[in-house]
């Protein structure tokens, strides 16, 4: 049987990885059908029925504005899986790059790459992108930069530590026995070598960036409404928590379950892909 | 009178630690030798004397401090760009420890058909006529190509690593302590491979060991090592 | 010992000049033009451009980038971090009537977490596949994705609002404390309990253990000697990079909570684009975080024989 | 007189599916004040025998036959009991001595704790007698408060001898005592344990993958090959006429005999040959040897073999 096929099989009978996958299933179905489904425009205002609780027209009530919380909701997974994607894709590509070079190639490279990531993790990963993204204004675009810049020394960091390792084993000795590249070494037998800690730190890398940039907003350094974004929904409903908390309910259980659902993937993939944990442990502990 | 195969004069491979680099450790501190065409030197000595730092220097993996190196005449030292892959043909290692020599994320048929794609010795077709060839010779079975290393055991992880060198028809061979890390009956079943391969190819060994009685089987000549000095001849 | 101080210290050095400078590049990228922002702040829309000039002027903003930086950094190394731009307030002072509040936040929460994690982690690393573990390891997975800024209004709402029993917001008294804490305590602790109980594993499978219960010791010498103290060791060194998770979780929370903390000036500051506070308040928890992170590293290597014997 | 009797042990666990066998129906006995050593090669389940005699197996794996130690099942005793005959009555040192001691605490203590936990003496009693096991394995017990790190490969083993003989133990129950050591060192930790075994009146169990280890020391041999017996004889004989093909090609394999190969792999634990479980690589195999399994019979005083060549001698045995 084929490895990957196992390996999609154990995660299959992870249980949590399982239920994340569902509910991931679920939200990426929901962000892509929000124009057909959400029962109204998210921008659409209606004073007259502002704060409203949820009824059979807006199930999850009204906001401030009149605005339909069900359907902003559901936009705001967009923008939430939009920016936890594109700032893993990056972070884990550039990362991941850098973490074997820095690695491999060691003296000053490695010495020039590894206080770039000192510096960048000298400082709460948060405040740093509150800095940035505070500096350079809000929108999309700074807030993606912004977390960019502070989240890819972890992959850099996990990279270059692996790479160590993988570059000691003798079967690269032995690709620079048969004189191959550098390059060639580096892509076929360290890369494949750190791949699956990657993929976990990438999955819970999600997670963590999607709950940065509804943080980022609701501190109002973020995405700026009318956007429809769980984190600047949230802060818009504070001065309506004790009379309509529910302005504040649901765009934080939706970070939340999105949030879990990756936390949940990655874990079950730190389970089937970590091959330490797949050892059998038969000695007593 | 057989040719000279290989030749080292005055090797010496020092290694600075420290803040200012004034730590050194002598790993090898001025060995010479020569090692005729189809013959074994064995080297013995205890961990730590420096035998293993040799082997690695012939074969250009590390850089001497000191020293000359000759293959077929030609100095070797200094050999860089393309000639220096060229000699990758002609000279190879082989491991101690079965579990590492193989990246275990690839088939035993890609880690095999390495050395061939890097030095584009033959096409996809001639590829897998040629693989078999190998497994053959070093007692095999196909089945085997398709798997990963980690459902191998060590005497065969160890034959797959001869199989793949031989690819290159290499002249010359480091062996590493191929067999410290098996078990006695399948370490005879490494060390007859390799003596059969000697006789057929004309290949010669520097074979490398700690343990003077499997050295002295396998060798011609022997030399013994502590700290970093041929110390004696065999 | 007392070399790997130093080095380490120097490190520190590097990094924090690192860090201002990364935070004085952005500051100068940002869109708009610094003098009118900082005018409009001070003065109001209404604005001449010789308003504008004067305040750059005098700012020293007129200069290049570069000799600003060197400027400010000379200030810095005589301990002089400027005055606000906005209040004209000074801003070290500024800096140091907030730092209490954080530390009492800080240290508050991180004792809640460790009272959490350790005992969990602990405890689902022994009853390893139990329910208990199981109960553990989702809860962690729970609380490491529940966002504290939600945390934080749910308890406003249910503890304040709806129940009356706590302060919503607010600063001196223990009945302040509490909200707070809880926003972030066990937020941290959830970072914590996984890697406790995966090194307590890691020790349990370790062959001195096995020698342990060669020798006939029971469960309990077995866990508080042999297992415990090597398994705490990793641990520590975690706690020391989540000191950086609870400043990061301090802005949060003292932002909700309107907490008089570093945290929260540093948010304010950012609102009013003062960059003279900006900047300091950036330094002061960048060095604040290195400090932290060194004495971890200082009390692992004391707690270590491994470490502590090394040199001789 | 036999100390320990080891009747039809099964140790058996599950791999991701498959049954592993690690062994499978093993009968062994060990004598007052003899070294028994257990050859055989990697992944054979030797190492698995001796620890499932200290009973330090987890909970997953399958235990059946019986342990019997002074009239006792040790596989039955409570937990409790176990502990106090872990140590006290067989003691054990592990293969890895830079694994098997613990980095944070010194060496004195982990030899002291002993004493003062099953002996209950005081902490400074504790301290004396661990000094004396420090002096008795030629080691300066001043060096008592230093840490594991601090001592090289050799004296780390020191102090593991120290550990497994310092409640004078019945059984000390030794797991390649001897890997990762230079040749010098080697004879020195040998001639060290069987000194101080023979002197102590304690058997050993040598558990051992090296024949030549096993050569000086032991007094008698069991050869073990894919999770079962399949020679036991006074260590002269087995080295000298061995019996079991096997047995006889693992010797011939030897460098000093002309490291004349045994064709083949050994069988995984989860899935041997039917049959006897050399068959395949045997060069003396017959059709039988294919279907049926064979028993272990006396065919000599003292000896013991598996294998379909030999008749059972029941005068002898």
């Amino acid at each position: 049987m084929n490895e990957t096929w196992i390996a999609l099989k154990e995660l299959g009978e992870n249980r949590m990885a399982a239920v994340g996958i569902v509910i991931i299933v679920f939200l990426v179905f929901v962000a892509f059908f929000a124009p057909f489904f959400s029962p109204h425009d998210p921008l659409e205002q209606n004073l007259e029925k502002r704060l409203l609780a949820s009824n059979g027209e807006y199930p999850f009530g009204t906001d401030e504005l009149g605005r339909c919380i069900f359907s902003r909701v559901m936009y705001g997974t967009r923008i939430s899986l939009e920016i936890g994607v594109v700032v893993v894709g990056i972070t884990a590509l550039i990362g991941t790059i850098l973490g074997v070079i820095s690695g491999y190639y060691g003296g000053i490279v490695d010495e020039i790459i590894m206080r770039a990531v000192d510096v960048v993790l000298a400082f709460p990963g948060i405040i740093l992108a509150l800095v940035i993204a505070g500096l350079l204004g809000p929108g999309l675009f700074n807030v993606i930069l912004a977390l960019a810049v502070t989240h890819w020394p972890a992959y850099t960091r996990l990279v270059r530590g692996m790479t160590l390792s993988v570059k000691e084993k003798e079967f690269v000795e032995a690709a620079r026995a048969l004189r191959a590249s550098n390059f060639y070494i580096m892509r076929r037998h360290i890369l494949p070598n750190c791949i699956n800690p990657v993929i976990v730190l990438a999955t819970l890398g999600i997670a963590h960036t999607i709950i940065f940039a509804a943080a980022l907003s609701f501190l109002g350094l973020g995405i700026q409404p009318p956007t429809p974004e769980w984190g600047s929904m949230l802060k818009a409903g504070i001065p309506y928590l004790r009379t309509a908390p529910f302005l504040t309910f649901f765009p934080g259980i939706m970070i939340m379950i999105t949030v879990l659902a990756f936390n949940f993937l990655g874990d079950g993939l730190r389970d089937t892909l970590d091959p330490r944990a797949k050892e059998m442990i038969m000695m007593k502990k | 009178m057989t040719k000279v195969k290989v030749e080292v004069e005055n090797l010496k491979k020092y290694f600075y630690s420290g803040i200012f680099r004034k730590k050194v450790i002598k790993a090898v501190d001025g060995v010479s030798f020569e090692i005729k065409e189809g013959k074994t030197l064995g080297l013995v000595g205890e961990s730590g004397c420096g035998k293993t730092t040799v082997g690695r220097t012939i074969l250009r993996l590390i850089e001497p401090t000191e020293g000359k190196m000759l293959f077929d005449g030609e100095d070797i030292t200094s050999l860089n760009g393309s000639k220096l892959k060229k000699l990758g043909r002609e000279m190879q290692i082989i491991f101690q420890n079965p579990e590492a020599s193989l990246n275990p994320r690839m088939k035993i048929y890609d880690s095999i058909a390495e050395p061939l794609r890097i030095h584009k010795i033959c096409n996809k077709n001639e590829e897998k006529e040629v693989i078999f060839e190998l497994i053959e010779t070093v007692n095999l079975n196909e089945e085997l190509l398709f798997r990963y290393p980690h459902e191998l055991s060590g005497g065969q992880i160890q034959r797959v690593a001869i199989a793949r060198i031989l690819s290159l028809n290499p002249k010359f061979i480091v062996a590493d302590e191929p067999t410290s890390m098996l078990d006695v009956s399948v370490q005879a079943q490494i060390l007859n491979l390799l003596k059969d391969l000697q006789k057929k190819y004309a290949i010669s060994y520097l074979f490398i060991s700690h343990d003077l009685e499997v050295v002295e089987w396998m060798s011609d000549e022997i030399a013994i090592m502590r700290k970093g000095k041929i110390v004696e001849w065999k | 010992m007392l070399k790997y101080i130093l080095k380490r210290l120097l490190l520190v050095f590097v990094v924090v000049l690192g860090v201002t400078v990364v935070t004085f590049s952005a500051m100068h990228l940002a869109p708009g033009d610094p003098a009118e922002m900082i005018a409009v702040a001070r003065y109001g829309e209404d604005l001449t451009q010789e308003e504008i000039e004067w305040v750059r002027a005098t700012e020293g903003l007129d200069a290049p980038v570069y000799i600003q930086y060197l400027g400010w950094l000379e200030h810095v190394l005589r301990l002089d971090l400027g005055k606000s731009l906005i209040t004209y307030e000074d801003v070290l002072g500024e800096i140091l009537t907030r730092i209490p509040a954080t530390l009492v936040l800080a240290i508050s929460s991180l004792i809640l977490s460790l009272l959490i994690a350790l005992p969990a982690g602990i405890i689902s690393a022994i009853r390893k596949n139990t329910i208990v573990d199981n109960a553990c390891m989702t809860g962690a997975l729970l609380g490491v994705s529940m966002p504290n800024f939600w945390l934080g209004l749910l308890l406003i709402w249910l503890f304040a609002l709806s129940l009356g029993l706590l302060p919503s917001f607010g600063y001196g008294s223990i009945k302040h404390l509490i909200l707070p804490t809880i926003t972030l305590g066990p937020s941290m602790s959830a970072i914590t309990t996984r890697p406790t109980r995966s090194s307590m594993l890691d020790v349990l499978n370790q062959d001195y253990i096995v020698t342990a219960k060669a020798k006939g010791l029971d469960e309990r010498t077995i866990l508080l000697k042999h297992a415990l103290k090597n398994a705490m060791l990793p641990v520590i060194t975690f706690v020391g990079l989540q000191l950086g998770f609870l400043l990061g979780g301090a802005v949060i929370v003292e932002t909700i909570f309107a907490w008089p903390g570093i945290g929260r000036l540093l948010v304010d500051s950012i609102y009013a684009r003062d960059f003279a506070l900006i900047q300091g308040c950036v330094l002061f928890i960048a060095v604040i975080f290195a400090l932290a992170n060194l004495a971890v590293d200082v009390l692992y290597a004391y707690l270590d024989p491994r470490i502590r014997y090394e040199k001789k | 007189m036999t100390l320990l009797r080891i009747e039809d042990l099964r140790v058996y666990f599950n791999a991701r599916g498959r049954i592993v066998k690690a062994n499978d129906g093993v009968d062994l006995e060990i004598e007052e004040t003899e070294i028994l050593g257990l050859i055989g090669e990697t992944g054979c389940g030797k190492s698995i025998l001796g620890r499932a005699i200290m009973g330090l197996l987890s909970e997953n794996v399958e235990i059946g036959g019986r342990i019997i130690y002074k009239g006792e099942n040790l596989l039955e005793l409570c937990e409790a009991r176990m502990r106090q005959i872990r140590g006290k009555e067989i003691g054990m040192m592990l293969q890895n001595p830079s694994t098997s001691l613990n980095p944070v605490l010194t060496v004195g203590e982990q030899i002291a704790e002993v004493y003062r936990y099953h002996e209950g003496v005081g902490k400074e009693e504790a301290k004396k007698k661990a000094a004396d096991m420090l002096k008795l394995v030629g080691m300066d017990p001043k060096r008592m408060d230093e840490y594991p790190h601090q001592f090289s490969g050799g004296m780390k083993q020191r102090v593991m001898i120290a550990i497994g003989l310092a409640l004078n133990p019945r059984i000390l129950i030794a797991d390649e005592p001897t890997t990762g050591l230079d040749s010098s060192m080697k004879k020195q930790i040998l001639d060290l344990m069987s000194g101080l075994i023979k002197s102590r009146d304690v058997s050993m169990l040598l558990i051992t993958h090296d024949l030549e280890v096993a050569k000086g020391v032991c007094n008698r041999i069991a050869v073990m090959y894919a999770g079962e017996l399949l020679e036991i004889a006074p260590a002269e004989k087995l080295l000298s006429e061995p019996k079991h093909p096997y047995t006889q090609d693992l010797l011939d394999s030897l460098p000093r005999m002309g490291l004349n190969p045994i064709p083949g792999e050994s069988p995984s634990l989860s899935s041997p040959p039917a049959g006897c479980r050399f068959h395949p690589r045997c060069r003396c195999r017959s059709d039988k040897c294919s279907e049926k399994h064979p028993d272990m019979i006396g065919i000599e005083a003292e000896t013991y073999v598996r294998c379909f060549l030999y008749k059972n001698d029941k005068s002898k045995g």
